[in-house]
């Protein structure tokens, strides 16, 4: 038999019409459909044992207490916790998915903290007597933060540079609330609570834009951006007519604001920087040997360019004071370090930035929020080990100054329970456990009893702030309506700010179309924010709820910094 | 001598359709699967007579209802902490594994694609099915045989056998609980 | 799709619907399988050939599938129904009945300058028939067809004992890349090849006038040969060439091909030789 | 959709919102991506999105100062008359449970020819134009009751299953007979701070409210609820307006 | 030269066609375009379809339209198929061939696209294997891949029927065979054809969340299912007679007798118009009854730009009603440029038809609250869809080039104009006697 062509077709149609009587062909069409089901890339989550741990939320102040569902150990969703007296089961949008921050990959994973430490030293050694070495402390309130007093107690010209931590709000006793754009029912105070609450006041949110507390509110006024402090001298008993020409509501409403607050009272105002009226919080007991510490300073008090050194702990999300105010009082040669989860923020100014461990890895407690009246102490959920390389901002500052620190923690609550004040909030059930550190760990709340008359301190709000000398130039007013967030959000955040444009990312910012025409940009475009403190890139989203002339900006560490100090800006397309 | 031409020319058709029976069926299935051993060779009869007689008094449920599977190394180094017997086997599985308390990377035979969703508890408990119906007499065996792999599609050997979504559908069928693909999807 | 897949029912909507789709795949593959085995069937019996001049003969155009009957100006019109077999042909039966045609006497007979003798039957495709004394008939290229082809390049000739039929291939002539079929006038078993020179003895099937009344003879020689010479003008001048006309009783060359270099030898020769 | 012969008491599970009490935070959008492992996409901003509750933010239409605004979340509404993707699906891949009302889509037999999705009236389906992926390290926080959907097929809600399925052997192990519907709570109802969002069994309890595109007759199962007039009237027909306005603001804001 | 010589030997004899280097040079251009389509659509099976500009709300674009468009205009194949076979129309037998190597290429560009087009093309095979038959798009797929098959067996004699192929005696044998048997495959297509037009109509006709496509049916199947029939058996001739001559026009040859386009033009007119009027009067029942009822009123649709209601107007009148008059009116038919003109309207009629179908159904928002979109195919979409058409004018070119797709070509080109046949005749007849 010869190998001619014609042979060489026959075999291939044979061998062709044989191998259907064979599995081969079958299986593997099977298998390649199963194959797109197995594709290569699709991660295989990790099944295990499923157990739920308690803990409290460390994005912000309130702490909203955290159930998290565990696999093998591992959170996989966290939850709030009905029963909390406070947070009452509710978590923000930003707190339910806290469990990713660990592994977001902005996430500053090391950092020179050999040299930090080194040039923090000498230059501590060398410090003139005019200066000082300050640490600046975003979340006041904390052990932490006592930790830094004690700190600079010992250190030569130690200074501790924050914000007043111990006064509240009583929000349960007020009738009426008048909010100057503060976001209320979305992310300000404790989310749980203040829902509790809302049936009990009548809220008037006086803000350019339609924000989500306005759309919930009894009643929203659209002020200009920037008119604030007019509404406010007005229903304090200013002239209602340039008020009125200020922020473009009718004299009308203007007095039937004032009406409303003086006769329906008590009456609130609320404003991004404060209250009226406020209240004086007792802070939890802290052990007798710690009073040797240093008082808070307010950064305003201080003096220019006599900061030599700046310890910066932005390693809890807090209020950023904006970078201008800070820089006048540092010195020429100031060694500037930041304790931070990400480049964000300060780290952008600092000399060194050091990476601190991300909620939820850090153990450290969580001072009350504003709407709390009563003192509280909890811990943040420590539901992950932390990676490598991890600085502990505590244990690098105490360790400038000689002090040991590291049971900090264990000593204050030794010092809560034998104070034998304050309630307890346990979310295993146990009511007054034995052992308050262990339940504290696992996720419970120590409230302390409220005072009976707690001192009313008017704060004065709504201050004018420090004046731009752009304000001419600087098309664009500013009006914050998104809750302040963290360094680091959840990437499962796109879902809310670029899958759905529900809300301003950190780095988000809404304008009109006219003014985004004017500017030449477009949906998704990005841009540069120019405020008299500096700039910042953001994501342009345009939107005719803003008002024409208003620039709407998210809460992110960077747009607070740039924009916290100032009214007025302007976008300049990159 | 010299075939008629009717034959001659069916020669080389015929040759092809053999060549293709023959490396369909024994070649092919050789080539499409990919064996792994076991990291131990484990005799569940042996740890039948002396750790338990049930399945699941190693293989247990969770309070949950969810079903253990594979247990863990503590429940192995509760006896094999040190070696009981003398085979070299189960010296090596104590240096290996319980010795630096390194979980054995056990191959499972009956594991599942990821889309199913299978709970043990309502066919054992609820329907009362006997492990075997599924898995075999795999508590008799004296040794673990090789994890045989798909090498296309990733999936174990013996689910292909008798773990194929048909083979479930089957039963449910008889038992008139198939209500729809959410029933085993997830 | 099968009664044993996930989702199957007997519901009417997969009745009907998947009844039709099997259906038709149904028919689809009997219609291919049937039309292979009916093709294996005739190359069994050989119907190759006929099938190929059934096929080339659809594809003449109208005008050359002319019966003879219209040649010779006997009919106005008529295209012939049988392809060229006049011995299936009734029409053709009665005519010849009433005015038959009998071949000559030996003696040339020149027709337009070309030597077409009387005493043999002529096949459309341009061979002839002779019988012989001894019942055998020897079957050659005509002289029209010589000159077309004049000194072939190639020659390929049937081997004795092989079979021709009418009209099918008797030998292939090649000349300037193109490949003749030459038709054959007669069914019947070769017996000799070449004794004259490009010719074929023939044992025929079948003897007697009904074996040839297919085949042109006598009078009809003249008007098919008009009718051939108009044809091949209009091939030429297709192929852009001038022929000679035949008005002036022009005649062609010996050897046509060398005459016309730039003609497409291949489509003359197709036409000529009435192959598709 | 195959037939059962076993007799189990069937659930019809829906949802009541309250659009009154939606501030759009988005809790629930953020939820029910991390119960559900839906990976954050790469771009194409919310056209490309996969969210399988999505919040609008939608308003009276009025300019201006007088202009007011509502959030209404819309997730698959679960068509209780033949749902029209469950009609359309050349495939079966898209299933009504008879035991749970649910309408169930099978993204491992779905070929992602998306036909379903040019059937569904509320733009509640999804299609994976990615490979589904998150940032390194990330994977461990997936859900293992959920599977990751592979790219090029379509997805939607399902009212949380895996936690349907949960509670069901949760229900075994505690010895219920598994005729009996379980109670259970999908993420977004879990994570809804202001409750505005309410998981019910349609059996059990009866529900008012209005339905999107009521006059499609698609039956769907969740009931939208508000006092005001104007957020009612959004159920209805289109309002079209041509002129660029309104959809710049829908283009920015979800 | 060499391969002239062969190239020339594959061209049916008496034939003539240009010389292999041109031949190549019309190639070139469309081989590349070729290339660059299969790039694009390359990228989008490796890197899945975000490569593409669709979208959830645009779940289908550009590669849809191109199906259903395609799939109308090479329903000539089937439609002549059947007007030959079954109603043993014999002029029409002048372009069968023609038309099936179009339905040929139409059908298998379609299926290719929508292979493209599936997220999991793996997993094509599952629509047959668990098909939900309620479903159109089960019906299209089913109908359309049987015609597919349909469609090359009755491709294979027009290839087999080549010259050098005529010299294997069992092609020659089995083209004969074959052929005799093609009014079976004719009837089958018809059949098929039927059903899967229909049903891409049904398509959309049975959105019930889509009031825009919506309507109310007969039977199983929405108007659109009848509709899409009759509007694919009425552009299927007219586009067979553009292409018809069209090639003639490139070619520069006489390839059918006029009579034939004007037959063709005849039969395209009349069910035009019968189309026209059945899209009438559906349009006015959806207007009046089927939309108001489901909440929308008809003329909300067209209040978005640029969809205004002068779509509608093109649609039935500009490419509906036009056309049909010119086709219908004897002295316009008479002029083959008229013809041509026409079919091209009828074409882009049924073209806008389907556009309107697919891409303004997806763009028009159902919810009050949800916006109107727009789309444009990025590249990649494009790329594929130039592939489709490359490919479509590269199959035709060699099939006109070495296959007899027009039987009639020889003889006309043989009517040498200084003589045609009937004074040939008289003159062979004088000269009989």
């Amino acid at each position: 038999m010869t190998t001619t062509r014609r042979n060489l077709f026959k075999l291939a149609g044979g061998a062709a019409a044989g191998s259907l009587l064979t599995p081969a062909p079958w299986r593997l069409i099977t298998d390649t459909a199963l194959l797109s089901e197995n594709w290569p890339g699709v991660p295989r989550p990790k099944r295990g044992e499923v157990s739920y741990r308690f803990g409290n939320c460390a994005l912000c102040t309130a702490g909203c207490a955290v159930r998290a569902r565990c696999v093998a150990g591992q959170p996989v969703a966290l939850a709030g916790v009905e029963a909390h007296p406070l947070s009452r089961g509710a978590l923000c949008t930003y707190g339910i998915a806290g469990h990713h921050l660990p592994y977001h990959p902005a996430r500053l994973r090391q950092g020179p903290v050999a040299e930090a430490s080194a040039a923090v030293q000498s230059a501590i050694r060398t410090l003139r007597p005019n200066e000082h070495c300050a640490v600046l402390d975003l979340r006041p309130g904390r052990t932490a933060s006592w930790t830094y007093r004690r700190a600079m107690a010992s250190v030569r010209n130690g200074m501790y540079l924050a914000s007043e931590s111990n006064t509240a709000v009583d929000l349960a006793s007020a009738k009426t609330v008048l909010s100057l754009g503060v976001p209320v029912l979305d992310g300000w105070g404790t989310p749980g609570n203040v829902w509790a609450l809302r049936g009990g006041f009548h809220l008037i949110q006086a803000e350019p834009v339609e924000s989500r507390t306005a759309v919930m509110a009894d009643l929203w006024l659209p002020i200009r951006a920037g008119s604030e402090a007019a509404l406010l001298d007005a229903v304090r008993g200013g002239s209602a007519s340039d008020a009125a020409a200020q922020t473009g509501l009718s004299e009308q409403q203007i007095a039937s604001l004032a009406r409303e607050l003086r006769e329906n009272g008590p009456s609130l105002v609320l404003d991004r920087n404060g209250a009226s009226p406020m209240i004086a919080r007792r802070e939890a007991p802290v052990p007798e040997e710690w009073k040797k510490a240093v008082p808070a300073t307010q950064l305003a008090s201080v003096s220019e360019e006599s900061i030599r050194v700046l310890l910066i702990d932005e390693s809890m999300p807090g209020e950023y004071l904006p970078w201008s105010a800070i820089q006048p009082k540092l010195t020429s040669d100031c060694v500037v370090v930041s304790f931070a989860w990400s480049k964000e923020g300060y780290g952008r100014q600092a000399r060194f930035t050091l990476p601190a461990a991300v909620y939820p890895e850090v153990v450290d407690d969580i001072p009350p929020a504003i709407d709390s009246p009563a003192a509280m102490f909890r811990l943040a959920a420590a539901l992950v080990a932390p990676p490598e390389g991890m600085v502990s901002p505590t244990g690098f500052i105490a360790g400038l100054a000689g002090i040991d620190a590291k049971n900090a923690l264990q000593e204050r609550v030794a010092a809560i329970q034998k104070s034998g004040r304050g309630s307890m909030f346990d979310p295993s059930g146990a009511a007054k456990p034995a052992d308050l550190w262990k339940a504290l760990q696992a996720g419970a709340t120590w409230i302390d009893d409220r005072e009976p008359r707690a001192s009313v301190i008017s704060t004065q709000i709504a201050s004018p702030l420090a004046d731009d000398k752009n304000r001419s130039s600087a098309p664009l007013a500013i009006a914050f309506s998104e809750p302040r967030a963290a360094a680091l959000v959840s990437p499962l955040m796109s879902k809310v700010t670029n899958e759905s444009g529900l809300r301003l990312g950190t780095h988000g910012v809404a304008i009109h179309p006219s003014d985004a025409r004017g500017a030449g940009l477009a949906e998704g475009s990005r841009a540069r924010l120019e405020t008299a403190s500096g700039f910042v890139t953001v994501d342009i989203s345009v939107d005719d709820t803003v008002p024409p002339g208003v620039i709407q900006v998210g809460g992110g560490p960077d747009l607070q910094n740039v924009c916290g100090a100032n009214r007025r800006g302007r976008v300049v397309a990159l | 001598m010299k075939l008629p031409k009717s034959i001659t020319a069916i020669v080389p058709f015929v040759a092809g359709v053999l060549l293709a029976l023959a490396a369909g069926w024994t070649a092919f299935p050789r080539a499409i699967y990919r064996a792994q051993r076991q990291p131990v060779n484990f005799s569940h009869r042996v740890h039948a007579d002396k750790a338990g007689q049930k399945c699941d008094d190693c293989h247990s449920f969770r309070a949950d209802g969810t079903f253990a599977g594979v247990p863990t190394l503590d429940k192995c180094s509760g006896c094999h902490a040190v070696p009981m017997g003398n085979t070299a086997e189960e010296k090596a599985f104590i240096d290996r594994y319980v010795t630096p308390g390194r979980e054995p990377q056990w191959l499972v035979y009956a594991r599942q694609p990821e889309n199913v969703y299978f709970s043990h508890i309502t066919h054992v408990k609820l329907a009362g099915m006997k492990c075997e119906t599924c898995h075999g007499n795999e508590g008799a065996t004296d040794g673990l045989r090789a994890y045989q792999e798909d090498r296309v599609s990733g999936y174990s050997r013996d689910v292909f056998r008798s773990m194929k979504m048909d083979d479930c559908v089957d039963c449910h069928r008889r038992q008139g609980m198939d209500h729809s693909c959410l029933d085993c999807h997830k | 799709m099968l009664p044993w897949n996930y989702g199957f029912r007997l519901d009417a909507g997969h009745i009907i619907f998947l009844g039709a789709f099997y259906t038709v795949l149904v028919v689809v593959a009997t219609t291919v399988i049937s039309a292979a085995l009916r093709s294996r069937r005739s190359l069994r019996a050989n119907e190759g050939s006929k099938i190929r001049w059934h096929a080339d003969f659809e594809d003449l155009p109208a005008r050359d599938r002319v019966c003879r009957h219209v040649l010779t100006g006997e009919f106005k019109r008529r295209e012939c129904p049988n392809s060229f077999d006049c011995r299936l042909c009734e029409t053709h039966g009665k005519w010849i009945e009433r005015h038959p045609v009998e071949i000559g006497e030996d003696g040339d007979e020149d027709l337009f300058g070309m030597d077409f003798p009387l005493d043999r039957y002529y096949h459309r495709g341009h061979t002839w028939a002779r019988p012989e004394k001894d019942g055998t008939v020897t079957i050659g290229l005509d002289d029209l067809g010589r000159r077309l082809l004049g000194t072939p390049d190639s020659l390929d000739m049937p081997m004795p004992g092989d079979r021709l039929q009418v009209n099918g291939t008797a030998f292939h002539v090649g000349k300037r890349g193109a490949v003749v079929r030459v038709l054959s006038p007669v069914d019947g078993e070769v017996v000799a090849v070449g004794d004259e020179d490009g010719c074929v003895r023939v044992k025929p099937d079948a003897a007697g006038e009904k074996a040839f009344r297919h085949l042109l003879r006598g009078t009809e020689v003249r008007p098919w040969l008009m009718r051939e010479m108009e044809r091949l003008q209009l091939a030429l001048a297709a192929e852009g060439q001038s022929a000679p006309s035949l008005a002036d009783g022009g005649v062609p060359v010996a050897d046509i091909a060398a005459s016309y270099p730039q003609a497409d030898w291949d489509a003359v020769c197709g036409r000529m030789f009435l192959e598709g | 959709m195959t037939s059962s012969k076993k007799t189990i008491k069937a659930a019809r599970y829906g949802m009541t919102i309250d659009i009154d009490r939606c501030n759009g935070c988005g809790a629930c959008m953020v939820a029910c991506a991390v119960e559900n492992n839906i990976p954050p996409v790469p771009q194409g901003g919310d056209r490309k999105g996969l969210t399988w509750i999505r919040v609008y933010k939608v308003d009276n239409g009025a300019q201006g100062a007088d202009r007011r605004s509502a959030f209404v979340p819309m997730l698959c509404q679960q068509c209780g008359n033949e749902a029209p993707c469950a009609h359309v699906c050349p495939q079966n891949a898209v299933e009504i449970d008879p035991a749970t009302g649910i309408v169930g889509q099978m993204p491992e037999r779905c070929l992602g020819c998306r036909y379903c999705m040019a059937a569904c009236p509320y733009h509640a389906r999804y299609y994976n134009w990615w490979d589904p992926a998150w940032p390194a390290g990330m994977e461990r926080t997936l859900n293992p009751d959920v599977a990751p959907r592979m790219r090029g097929v379509v997805e939607k809600c399902n009212f949380c299953h895996a936690r349907w399925h949960a509670a069901r052997e949760q229900a075994a192990a505690d010895g219920k007979p598994d005729t009996e519907p379980v109670n259970y709570v999908p993420a977004c109802a879990e994570a809804c701070p202001t409750h505005a969002i309410r998981f019910v069994d349609l059996n059990q309890t009866s529900v008012e409210g209005f339905r999107m595109l009521e006059k499609l007759g698609t039956e769907p199962k969740i009931f939208y609820q508000s006092k005001r007039d104007w957020v009612r009237q959004i159920a209805e027909a289109p309002r079209p307006t041509a002129n660029g306005s309104k959809q710049g603001k829908e283009a920015s804001r979800g | 030269m060499v391969e002239k010589i062969r190239d020339q030997k594959l061209i049916a004899r008496g034939l003539r066609r240009c010389s292999t280097g041109r031949f190549a040079l019309w190639i070139v251009p469309w081989a590349v375009l070729l290339v660059f389509g299969l790039y694009s659509a390359g990228l989008c099976l490796v890197k899945g379809l975000n490569q593409t500009n669709m979208d959830n709300r645009f779940a289908f674009g550009l590669w849809i339209f191109l199906d259903l468009a395609v799939i109308a205009l090479g329903a000539g194949a089937f439609f002549t198929g059947f007007l030959v076979y079954i109603l043993k129309i014999r002029e029409l037998r002048a372009v069968i061939n023609s038309a099936v190597v179009i339905g040929l290429v139409c059908y298998s560009g379609a299926v290719a696209v929508l292979m493209v087009d599936v997220g999991q093309p793996l997993r094509a095979w599952f629509t047959f294997w668990y098909p939900n038959v309620h479903s159109m798009l089960t019906e299209v797929t089913f109908c359309i891949t049987c015609y597919l098959t349909v469609l090359a067996i009755e491709y294979l004699p027009i290839v087999l029927k080549n010259r050098r192929l005529q010299d294997v005696p069992s092609f020659l044998v089995f083209e004969f065979q074959l052929h005799k048997l093609t009014y079976v495959l004719a009837g089958v297509g018809t059949f098929l054809s039927f059903f899967h037009q229909g049903s891409l109509g049904g398509l959309y006709g049975v959105l019930r969340g889509r009031p825009f496509a919506f309507r109310e049916g007969i039977f199983v199947w929405p108007s659109t299912f009848f509709l899409f029939i009759v509007s694919a058996a009425a552009v299927g001739p007219s586009f067979i007679l553009l292409t018809t001559w069209l090639v003639e026009k490139i070619s520069r040859k006489r390839l059918v007798k006029p009579e034939v386009l004007r037959l063709l033009g005849r039969i395209s007119g009349l069910m035009l118009a019968f189309y026209v009027m059945l899209k009438t009067v559906d349009t006015l029942i959806w207007i009046n009854r089927t939309s108001p009822e489901r909440g929308f009123t008809a003329f909300e649709y067209y209040s978005w730009r640029p969809f205004g209601t002068w779509i509608l107007f093109a649609e039935i009148v500009v490419f509906g009603l036009l056309p049909s008059l010119i086709y219908l009116t004897p002295r316009l038919r008479a002029r083959t440029g008229w013809l041509a003109a026409a079919a091209a309207m009828a074409c882009c009629g049924v073209a806008l038809n389907r556009f309107v179908m697919t891409v303004q159904t997806l763009a028009l928002p159902t919810l009050s609250f949800d916006r109107f979109l727009s789309y444009t195919p990025s590249w990649q979409e494009v790329g594929t869809f130039l592939a489709v058409v490359a490919y479509g004018v590269l199959v035709y070119s060699f099939s006109f080039r070495y296959f007899r797709l027009f039987p009639e070509e020889r003889d006309l080109q043989d009517a040498a104009p200084e003589r045609n046949e009937a004074d040939l005749d008289a003159e062979l007849v004088s000269a009989g006697r």
